[in-house]
């Protein structure tokens, strides 16, 4: 059959999509930029990580804050399966596989560029056989290859459903099956990514040699474990949400009912809310207890260098904090829909920014009296590798939005009179 | 993540009736297909696997240390000896062979190419060494044979009676002997000489104690903590504790340079 | 039965589920790993049987003992000798980096030919034989036309088997140019001849002294030996002994000192005869040393008392008149005090006057040839040799004069070389033969040098490395390094006993390389006649061996010879005056202080070029692990970096890192900017030794920075005839 | 913590009234060590150096202006029972602090480079092969076979050149000593020092020089309020130079701070 048809015979049932050349040409384009990512991947393999602009200063970037980025936002998939399988939001049904699919993108980005940031990839796996307990980068590979692997699992399901596969009826029943059992993953899911979150929230905060990312806490946990763990599950349905409103943008169509969208943004407001709370006594305590414990001042950790001022911290904790949660909050506010935008961009940026501070401003700050701040521009390569998995990620969903019924609402909410705009997919007949 | 139940039956049912007849046929070859995958790859990977990692290379000759031993009055060592700084000689240098072996002794073929190829052009015999170790790792004979006492045989097994020299494998890929890894592909070690891999090195370090004991070490937390594990679960803790906070075996240093 | 996708499939899982059963892909994963952990492209050093080998480091003039470890066949580190005389383990950066040398790439393989046009680093490889007939030839073509003076000889080191031998052939063909460069310690030799009628080299006991007063002598910055002067300095801290540094520049000597005044540049010899008048007006000098009955001493004191008062001196040093009064009495009244100069490393003569100034002032406090003082250690003992016969040509080119114009007695003039080739007075110079030295980078004024290359049709570098000078030259012959030959190091700079170190070699000559010594034998014996009757020796090793006569087996055994029993000449009172008194005479005659080249209005700035123990001097290119240890204030990248005061940043409105223009009377240079609050904003410094040529693919700090000669030039002093310069005027524009 | 009896604690007492900033202990290390060198090393944050010699200045203005220079190998922390910063962050344990000689180790062929040691480590004391190492023909020569070369991508530091320990513990033991004396194992840099500013040895045993002179009242350690716990003592008889040790808010005075 030609590719034409096999296409159409693809599409979930009675769902409108763009012609194929359109969405081969939007392959096409992304693509082009995922290949010069992949190409800059494999300079760092084969002639090592000189092909950054990291030096014995900057040990950790870019790649590792677009890592911390892209978990946090990828929390959105851990807590909303936690509110509809655990909590019982069942509403959340209907955003639930995109947020699936947006926290697998994000996890397998997140494997992947680790892979590429590390000096001898070929060695990796070091880090389970040999495995030191004390490191939070142990935990955080454990916590993160399995949530991973829970997620794979989750995602399965949704492949299965497409229109030919779901006539094998193997694959129709362990698709249905695996649904049955969901929620168990989820709850180990969100048990996981309690941890990784927050071990990742560690690696800074263990650091008692830097002063800058050094918290106190419980046991062997910093403050900063659980203050990531709580902002990726406040700002990760931002992200959701986010992604979802783009991709409606983009089809022209309406996917998922507001009611459920208002419903995660009203949850993640509380969240964002209660999180910048404990945010900002933390940086207090930090602020007045721990670093003058150690002979600074905070002001010393915002001064004399071309970049990180007291702006930095401003804008993440009340920007990109408060305000987006003040937003949330406020019915008025989260079912405006500016209101809403505002709200889910200021705190993606607002979660991102922090991942930044706990990450490249730890090593740009002096700690040795006789010692400078340390700036750092990243490399092409670097920033080539960075993109190649948002890349990636858009084909994925793209294809994902095409072939599988992501929206289980999409049918019922673009029902047939819907005047679909011209440019929008062609029906049927014209395709065959 | 269900959607909606009636549709995904529906589908199931128009997708069933058709193919049911060839079903058991094609169930049958399903199984059969996967059996000979499975036998193919098991065959692969215990027998072809092996023969292709490892190349084999012959000594520049047979070297007989069962004649050499009975000539020798002070065993192994000999010929393999200290020198002054502690350091271990290993295998000795043309100087000490010259001795008797100036020129050709007896009628052996090796002895004629040791004698004629080596000792009367003053050139080194490159030697292949079965139990090269990695150039990540320390070891010190001194540290085994003076202080812990401990025989030749531990390691490198009865070489000392052996008539001719065996074939050194060499693996492709790291380069290293194959005495390192072993002989068994799997890894298995009936003797203490089968195997020199970092963990038996390990092994035989905790076995005997090497390292300082640090049970003392513990501050009084830890330490209750290890006591209740040891009455809880008496197998899981041997009371010996390496100098390594992070391994509680010997320093890493110990054996790696 | 078909086989289809499904049947397909079950095979690929049953094979996958197989291998998983299988030691496969857990044994590759290991293996994997284990060979990432030893790339093959990564050395792996071969073990082996350890040995030391005693020697002696010829890398400056301070002839350590060195420790050579060698593992089987390889050189793989050099330490300090330890229970060394000189240096007891100590080593300088430069001395450890020393098989970086012996292994480097910019060692010479084997004889080189010029092809391309001269410097443009075309060579054809040839054999010795070719190399030593052109040399051969050449130099019988200069002696067939009656003219061998036209042969004219730059060596590095001027003591030694070698250099005796240098001078023996040389003078047997017939030519009186050979010339090696002087150093400070030449005019403070000169100095001190003349207080005390006694000629030789000097030595300055460090060790014992309990008060150091250094007039810009960069007791740190590679001063002297520097491993021994760094313990001397040690051994003070320990003491409780006194450091105060005179300089423009807060140097690391001047940082180590217990204080820092940094008067005028260019007024240091004020200030010691500013301190000499006080002392003598005080009365503070002690007399039993000094001859004060002869008009010497009356117009010495004349001369203080009228030009030196401390009002005056204060004027001209910028000192406060209380500092120094204060210093003369703390000076004066030291139990052991110890006057020094000679700027930095010393490797440029420097002013008479201010040596003498200097030399006075110990002469006023008793410490000369007296403990923890300075005095003349007995020359390097005559070589035996018998007197060379030279023949018609030769006697005649002899009485011909040097081309440097000195004297038979006085120190070498090489900074004349230039000009008097330009000028081709007193006549034209044919042939260069340059030994182990690299006077195309190292001499001052490197315009000049460059056009008296061009004038000189024949050049002939021996040398082990491939530098400025060697790629200059139209044959390359390569030499043993020292870490590959025998060698006499006679005399330890600044060392206060007659001694004698063994270079010994540690490894095989690891190019198609020669000894200087057997390469002058081999080109006496292919000249004949009256030169090759000059040389009794086969090889190199045995004149060495014959030559040292009873201190050989010494020298076997422990690798080095003091004189144990040396007694300072006068540490009895009796010099070689006409009263066996210091004799103040020359100090009293007019010595007019050098003036620097150029103008104030043109070039507001004094340009000072500083040296540094992390950069090799001699025109020695610094080996990588010395280049390492550069800081990035004084390189980065290919540019070198100018200190200046901020205050005069400030006027320049240049900021840290800034571009700008360096231009003295002599050359120009685009610099890099570091603000240094340790500098005088009347002074700028830039670093000696960097903006090495070198050639070849491995560039570690050739072709980078600026090369200090490039600015200043030479100035000759009127009394003593040797370069006087110590800086120059400049001025510094941003861009 | 409490001293354990029976174990070393090896460390240096460094003299900084007498270190000239000659950058000998630096070659010396480099030499030692077979540390790598590129062709331009200008850009020290991508330049290995175990031993670094830091340049200090009291930034008073001309002609009030001091400078002093500041030897840092590996601090080789101790930290609370042995977790010294870097220490207790290596994922995959190539480095480890082994409490019979109190020296951190660094495992090259175990690392396989995450850097996060690098980002604990406030000394800077961790360097990363960014490139592989390159000698040119026949430099490879000078390699000490005591001392493993690193690859590309794994992280190295200063061992207090432990394998000078092993050595001289072998030789001791074919000479039937189960210890070693205090002038058979001195790291390369003490060695090298031609100023004597670097003294080594274990700072629990009374016999070693650096027991007594780590009790100097002008002796101090880098970044002492981080509790790194180190073992380099520095000595300095210049207030500002200790200052310049550790972080002080402006009203406390120089020292401990209780």
């Amino acid at each position: 059959m030609s590719t034409k048809s096999l296409d159409s015979a693809l599409i979930p049932e009675g769902a409108d999509r763009c012609p194929l050349w359109q969405f081969l040409l939007a392959i096409a384009v992304v693509g082009a930029v995922l290949l010069w990512g992949v190409y800059a991947m494999f300079l760092c393999w084969f002639k090592g990580l000189n092909q950054t602009n990291m030096n014995d200063y900057y040990g950790f970037a870019l790649w590792i804050w677009a890592d911390l980025a892209i978990i946090a936002l990828g929390g959105g998939a851990f807590f909303s399966g936690f509110l509809k399988y655990l909590v019982g939001k069942d509403e959340l049904k209907n955003l639930i596989n995109y947020a699936v699919l947006i926290g697998f993108i994000c996890y397998s980005s997140a494997l992947l560029i680790l892979a590429i940031d590390i000096g001898q990839p070929l060695r990796g796996w070091f880090i389970f056989w040999h495995a030191n307990v004390h490191s939070m980068l142990t935990e955080v590979a454990f916590c993160l290859s399995c949530y991973f692997a829970v997620l794979t699992i989750e995602y399965i399901p949704l492949i299965l459903e497409n229109r030919q596969l779901n006539r094998v009826a193997f694959f129709h029943h362990l698709a249905h099956n695996m649904h049955g059992i969901m929620a168990i993953f989820a709850a180990t899911g969100a048990f996981l990514s309690f941890f990784h979150q927050g071990s990742l929230g560690g690696v800074a905060g263990v650091l008692f040699g830097r002063p800058f990312g050094f918290r106190e806490g419980v046991l062997i946990w910093p403050w900063t474990f659980f203050l990531f763990t709580w902002s990726a599950a406040a700002c990760g349905p931002c992200f959701t949400i986010l992604v979802t409103k783009l991709t409606e943008k983009i089809t022209r169509k309406k996917l998922v009912p507001d009611k459920t969208i208002w419903l995660l943004a009203k949850i993640s407001g509380w969240m964002i809310g209660t999180y910048i709370v404990a945010k900002i006594i933390d940086t207090w305590y930090w602020a007045t207890v721990t670093v003058p414990a150690k002979g600074q001042t905070i002001s010393q950790f915002y001064s004399d260098n071309p970049l990180y001022g007291m702006w930095i911290l401003i804008l993440e904790v009340v920007i990109c904090g408060v305000v987006p949660a003040v937003i949330l909050i406020s019915k008025k506010g989260r079912e405006s829909n500016g209101g809403l935008w505002t709200a889910v961009i200021l705190a993606c940026i607002g979660v991102s920014l922090n991942r930044w501070v706990m990450v490249l401003q730890v090593l740009a700050v002096p700690v040795l009296p006789f010692d400078s701040w340390a700036m750092y521009i990243p490399s092409w390569q670097e920033v080539a590798t960075t993109l190649l998995p948002v890349c990636y990620g858009i084909i994925l969903i793209m294809i994902s939005y095409r072939y599988l019924p992501i929206f289980p609402k999409e049918r019922e909410l673009n029902a047939a009179p819907a005047p679909a705009p011209v440019t929008d997919a062609q029906p049927e007949p014209a395709n065959a | 993540m269900s959607t909606d139940e009636s549709k995904a039956h529906e589908v199931a049912g128009s997708s069933h009736s058709p193919e049911s007849e060839a079903k058991n046929g094609v169930a049958g070859t399903v199984i059969l297909f996967f059996i000979l995958g499975l036998a193919a790859s098991l065959v692969v990977g215990w027998i072809v696997f092996p023969k292709l990692l490892y190349s084999q290379k012959n000594q520049p000759f047979s070297f007989n240390h069962a004649i050499h031993l009975d000539q020798v009055d002070d065993g192994c060592a000999s010929c393999h000896s200290f020198r002054d700084d502690g350091t271990f000689t290993g295998i000795p240098k043309l100087d000490s062979c010259v001795g008797c072996h100036e020129d050709v002794q007896g009628d052996t073929e090796d002895e004629k190419i040791f004698v004629e190829q080596y000792v009367q052009k003053q050139r080194e015999v490159p030697w292949l060494v079965y139990a090269k170790q990695p150039p990540c790792v320390f070891f010190s004979h001194a540290a085994h044979v003076k202080m812990g006492k401990m025989d030749c045989v531990t390691c490198h097994g009865h070489i000392g009676t052996s008539t001719h020299s065996r074939v050194y494998e060499q693996n492709r890929i790291t380069g290293l002997s194959r005495d390192i890894w072993g002989k068994s592909i799997a890894g298995f070690k009936e003797n203490s000489w089968d195997r020199m891999k970092m963990d038996d090195c390990a092994q035989c370090h905790a076995v005997n104690q090497v390292g300082v004991r640090r049970g003392d070490l513990k501050d009084p937390v830890s330490s209750h903590f290890l006591e209740t594990v040891q009455m809880l679960f008496p197998t899981s803790y041997n009371d010996y504790k390496g100098t390594s906070v992070q391994t509680e075996k010997d320093g890493c240093f110990v054996c790696h340079k | 039965m078909k086989i289809d996708r499904r049947s397909f499939l079950s095979f690929v899982i049953g094979g996958a589920a197989g291998t998983a059963l299988t030691p496969l892909p857990w044994k590759l994963t290991d293996d994997l790993s284990i060979w990432s952990q030893n790339w093959p492209w990564t050395p792996v050093p071969e073990g082996g049987e350890v040995t030391y080998v005693n020697s002696t480091c010829t890398l400056c003039p301070g002839g350590c003992g060195i420790t050579v470890r060698k593992v089987e066949e390889r050189v793989v580190k050099i330490e300090g000798m330890a229970g060394h005389p000189v240096n007891d383990g100590g080593i300088c950066p430069l001395g450890l980096a020393g098989p970086q040398l012996l292994y480097g790439p910019y060692r010479v393989r084997t004889p080189l030919k010029r092809v391309g046009q001269r410097g443009q680093h075309q060579w054809a490889p040839i054999s010795w034989e070719a190399a030593l007939d052109e040399v051969t030839g050449k130099l019988t073509e200069l002696r067939t036309k009656n003219e061998p003076q036209g042969l004219a000889c730059i060596t590095g080191d001027g003591r030694g088997t070698v250099y005796h031998l240098l001078a023996r052939f040389l003078t047997a063909y017939g030519t009186p140019n050979l010339i090696s460069a002087a150093s400070a310690a030449d005019t403070q030799g000169q100095a001190l001849g003349r207080l005390t009628g006694i000629e030789g080299p000097v030595g300055h006991d460090l060790e014992n002294s309990t008060y150091v007063l250094s007039f810009g002598a960069g007791l740190l910055e590679g001063w002297g030996t520097p491993a021994r002067v760094f313990k001397a300095n040690s051994a003070r801290v320990d003491h409780g002994g006194k450091l105060i540094q005179v300089e423009a520049r807060l140097s690391n000597t001047a940082a180590k000192a217990d204080k820092w005044l940094p008067i005028t540049p260019g007024s240091e010899a004020d200030l010691a005869l500013g301190l000499a008048a006080v002392i003598v007006s005080e009365s503070l000098y002690k007399t039993d040393l000094i001859d004060d009955q002869n008009n010497g001493w009356d117009a010495f004191k004349a001369m203080l008392a009228e030009t030196y008062n401390p009002e005056k001196v204060s004027g001209r040093t910028g000192l406060d008149k209380s500092i120094i009064v204060a210093l003369a009495r703390e000076f004066a009244k030291a139990e052991k005090p110890l006057a020094v100069c000679g700027r930095g490393r010393g490797q440029t003569p420097g002013s008479l006057a201010e040596a003498l100034a200097v030399a006075s002032l110990n002469a006023l406090v008793g410490s000369i040839g007296r403990a923890g003082g300075l005095w003349t250690v007995a020359p390097e003992t005559d070589t035996g040799w018998p007197e060379v016969e030279t023949d018609a040509v030769a006697t005649t080119a002899m009485a011909k004069g040097r081309i440097d114009g000195a004297a038979a007695q006085s120190p070498d003039r090489l900074h004349r070389f230039a000009p008097a080739v330009i000028e081709a007075k007193p006549y034209p110079l044919q042939m260069l033969l340059v030994v182990e030295a690299n006077p195309y980078y190292g001499l001052a004024d490197s315009q000049s040098v460059k056009t008296a290359w061009e004038k000189i049709p024949y050049i002939v570098s021996m040398s082990s490395f491939m530098d400025e000078t060697a790629q200059n030259a139209d044959l390359v012959l390569p030499l043993h390094t020292y870490l590959e030959r025998y060698e006499d190091v006679a005399g330890s700079a600044g060392f206060t006993r007659p001694y004698i170190g063994l270079v010994r070699p540690a490894a095989k000559p690891q190019c198609d390389s020669l000894h200087p010594g057997d390469v002058i034998l081999k080109l006496a014996k292919a000249l004949g006649d009256s030169v090759a009757a000059a040389f009794a020796w086969d090889d190199y090793d045995t004149c060495l061996e014959e030559t040292l006569g009873d201190k050989w087996q010494v020298l076997k055994e422990q690798g080095y010879w003091v004189d144990e029993n040396f007694q300072p000449p006068g540490s009895d009172g009796a010099f070689k005056t006409a009263s066996g008194r210091l004799d103040f005479a020359a100090v009293a005659a007019k010595n007019e202080p050098v003036a620097l080249q150029g103008e104030e209005g043109a070039f507001p700035l004094v340009l000072i070029p500083y040296d540094s123990m992390r950069l090799a001097g001699n025109a020695i290119e610094s080996p990588p692990f010395l280049a390492k240890t550069v800081e990035n204030t004084v390189l980065k990248g290919h540019e070198s970096f100018v200190e200046i005061n901020p205050k005069t940043a400030q006027k320049l409105g240049v900021g840290e890192g800034a571009r700008a223009e360096l231009a003295t009377p002599r050359g120009k240079a685009v610099v890099r900017v570091h603000l240094y609050d340790g500098i005088r904003p009347d002074v700028v410094a830039i670093a000696r030794n960097l903006g090495h040529t070198g050639n070849g693919q491995y560039k570690f700090l050739a072709g980078k920075g600026v090369n200090a000669n490039t600015l200043i030039a030479p100035v000759e002093d009127p009394v003593s005839g040797l370069d006087a310069a110590w800086g120059i005027r400049a001025k510094i524009s941003r861009i | 913590m409490k001293q354990e009896q029976g174990y070393k604690k090896f460390g240096m007492v460094i003299d900084l009234d007498k270190c000239t900033g000659c950058g000998a202990c630096m070659v010396a290390c480099m030499a030692e060590n077979n540390v790598p060198f590129k062709q331009d090393e200008t850009d020290k944050r991508l330049s290995i150096t175990w031993m670094r010699v830091y340049k200090l200045t009291n930034g008073k203005p001309y002609p009030d202006t001091d400078i002093c220079y500041l030897p840092r190998p590996c601090q080789h922390c101790e930290g609370h029972d042995g977790h010294s910063p870097c220490v207790s962050v290596c994922p995959a344990t190539a480095t480890d602090y082994d409490m019979a000689t109190g020296i951190v180790s660094q495992i090259y062929t175990r690392c396989f480079g995450c850097r996060y040691c690098m980002a604990a480590c406030p000394y800077h004391a961790r360097y990363f092969n960014w490139w592989d190492p390159v000698w040119p023909d026949g430099m490879e020569k000078s390699l000490n076979p005591n001392v493993s070369v690193r690859t590309r991508g794994v992280v190295e530091k200063c061992s207090f050149c432990y394998h000078r320990y092993q050595l001289a513990r072998e030789k001791a033991f074919v000479e039937e000593r189960r210890d070693i004396e205090e002038g058979e194992y001195q790291t390369a840099c003490t060695q090298a020092c031609p100023s004597a500013a670097i003294t080594f040895g274990d700072l629990n045993d009374p016999s070693h020089a650096v027991y007594e002179l780590k009790k100097n009242p002008n002796a101090f350690r880098l970044l002492e309020r981080l509790g790194t716990n180190t073992k380099i003592y520095y000595v300095s008889s210049r207030e500002w130079v200790r200052r310049s040790g550790d972080n002080y808010l402006k009203h406390e005075p120089t020292g401990k701070v209780h």
